[in-house]
């Protein structure tokens, strides 16, 4: 079970560096959008730059510096496990706020039915259960 | 039945992987461990065709490099309007009916849905899915069903699954 | 260098700890200080206790400081001076200071801690238990009451996990809870309205 | 050399998400970003393993891709059946 980090062709060595910075880059936006977003679930959005571009493009570049060995295979179920319950746990958050009375900021203009019901509603928990 | 064989077998491989040592003694602790996961499984009525998934087969292989490419495609644009000056966001909730038959499809459309960054799935009821997008592109992306037709795909012939009146949120 | 960055993070949501008023950001925020803490073990080789950290830390105490707020009020009562708890505090804190002091380096190997029975593990412990790593056969043999109790408090863990994640069958579904849920759902939606109001 | 330039970035980043945990305002942000935090850590982790050439640093990180989980999942699900979960600071839930 040994890493196989030297010795290695040079192209897989700079796919897997490729990988990792577009990941890195990709993480360090969906946090920018974190904070600069206006709403949580706007927010979330961001996060989920996070957990999909960042986590999955740097997970996939350590897999090439990995090359076939047990440590791919561990990078592939921690990869799995996020993309499983990263949805899950954002859709808990959602649902959370939405009970908890926070209404999704909605752009005035937008031509959605959702919005036209809201806004003569005047909440948005028509669709909790 | 199958399903329980199924899973077993998918647990010893999990074992293996994880471990990566293949002495007697070890693996004897394995199927031993297996054996007991499988059993409180039945017991506890876990493995079913939402648990353990296998109609799925060769057809949800397919499905994945599709949804990796569309989340990259997403993770691009949504970075763009991130990174805006103002940020170009029209947030909106819109509604989308899903056409899949059974509860496991509808699930597996709203989490595709979340995974791809710029529409976030908020609430789920027997079929009808509340989506947050961010902007107007993903919304109208979203409307034009073409996930809902793959997801539809993948899912196959699942009439025997079909969701009950009792269905809706979890 | 990564040491100072992590210790920074601690210092910084503790300090962000102390001085939030609202207990859930309360919790949530120990999540985070429990995820950093692990990550620290981790740079300092102390992977099974990492390990302990994200079991317990991170997941079952998340779950119980959430149970106990469930029972207690989530806003904490207005913060007033006391002169008393702050002397506690300093006093402790400049003991566990005082104490480190004595300690040898981190990482000698002439440390006490090395000299006892470290080196018996490290020279007989391939022969006497097995596994390659010493690690493993220190905690699974020479230690293996303490590991039992620590797969205990796991399996504790695991097992409020599993409660908190039931699976709730339509059948099973409770009728009063449905009805609670509406009644609060009404509540919700009039405090709602009434916030609506109250903004211009 | 990749590697500790990608955990001094992952560093920074996971930084950057404290900033929203501390701003707030509602409870829900904080979960957004305590949630992206424990995403990070988890890379982090992983990235910290290949950096010091040991990979069971792999299985820490299996460990926490799953209590991330279950830790919001506790939070949002007391939040929501409990109703306890008004906005920390002022009645504007969504604003900045």
């Amino acid at each position: 079970m040994d890493l196989d980090l030297a010795g290695n062709l040079v192209i897989w060595d700079m796919i897997g560096w490729a990988l990792m910075s577009a990941g890195a880059l990709f993480a360090a936006i969906g946090v920018i959008g974190i904070i600069r977003l206006p709403d949580v679930f706007t927010r979330m959005h961001g996060a989920g730059m996070v957990d999909t571009g960042g986590a999955g493009l740097i997970l996939l570049g350590l897999m090439v510096q990995a090359g076939p060995t047990l440590v791919t295979v561990k990078l592939i179920l921690i990869a799995a496990f996020i993309f499983f319950t990263s949805p899950a746990a954002t859709h808990a958050v959602a649902r959370a706020a939405l009970n908890g009375g926070v209404t999704p900021l909605v752009e005035k203009g937008t031509d959605h039915k959702k919005t036209k019901a809201r806004e003569k509603g005047g909440d948005g928990k028509s669709s909790t259960t | 039945m199958l399903r329980a064989f199924s899973l077993g077998f998918v647990l010893l491989v999990l074992w293996g992987l994880l471990s990566g040592l293949m002495e007697p003694f070890l693996m004897a602790l394995a199927v031993a461990s297996v054996l007991v996961v499988v059993l409180i499984s039945r017991r506890m009525d876990v493995i079913d065709h939402e648990g353990h998934p296998i109609q799925l087969g060769w057809r949800s292989i397919f499905y994945w490099p599709w949804l990796f490419w569309e989340i990259l495609k997403s993770n691009l644009l949504i970075a763009r309007v991130i990174l805006g000056q103002p940020m170009p966001i029209l947030p909106a909730v819109i509604k989308v009916k899903g056409s899949q038959k059974s509860e496991l499809g509808h699930v597996i459309y709203g989490n595709s849905i979340t995974l791809t960054p710029g529409t976030v799935t908020i609430g789920l009821e027997r079929g009808e899915l509340t989506v947050h997008a961010l902007t107007k592109g993903t919304a109208d992306d979203l409307k034009s069903g073409g996930m809902d037709r793959r997801v539809t795909a993948m899912m196959g012939d699942e009439k025997k699954y079909a969701a009950g009146a009792g269905g809706g949120e979890p | 260098m990564i040491h100072y960055v992590l210790l920074i993070f601690m210092a910084v949501v503790a300090l962000g700890l102390a001085r939030q008023r609202n207990l859930f950001a309360v919790v949530i925020l120990f999540g985070i200080y429990s995820f950093t803490a692990a990550l620290l073990y981790v740079v300092m080789d102390a992977v099974d206790v990492a390990f302990t950290e994200a079991a317990v830390g991170a997941g079952i105490s998340t779950v119980l400081m959430v149970a106990t707020l469930a029972l207690t009020s989530t806003e904490e009562k207005p913060a007033t001076w006391r002169v008393c708890p702050l002397l506690v505090v300093t006093l402790t804190g400049a003991v566990l200071i005082y104490g480190t002091l004595d300690m040898p380096r981190y990482g000698d190997p002439s440390a006490p801690i090395h000299q006892h029975v470290a080196p018996h593990y490290i020279e007989k412990s391939a022969a006497e238990v097995g596994p390659p790593n010493i690690v493993t056969s220190v905690l699974a043999s020479y230690r293996g009451y303490d590991t039992l109790g620590e797969v205990i408090v796991i399996f504790t863990a695991a097992a409020g996990v599993l409660v908190l994640l039931g699976r709730y069958r339509p059948k099973k579904r409770r009728v009063p809870s449905r009805k609670d849920q509406a009644v609060a759902r009404k509540t919700t939606t009039r405090k709602a309205a009434a916030r609506k109001a109250s903004s211009p | 050399m990749i590697y500790g330039a990608t955990v001094a970035a992952l560093l920074v980043i996971m930084g950057l998400s404290l900033v929203r945990a501390f701003k707030g305002p509602t409870v829900y942000d904080r979960m957004v970003a305590a949630n992206t935090f424990g995403t990070l850590t988890v890379i982090t982790l992983a990235v910290y393993g290949f950096m010091r050439g040991r990979p069971e640093f792999l299985d820490i990180a299996l460990v926490y891709a799953v209590i991330n989980f279950i830790g919001t999942i506790a939070v949002a699900k007391f939040v929501k059946f409990s109703h306890l979960g008004h906005p920390a600071g002022d009645d504007h839930g969504g604003d900045i």
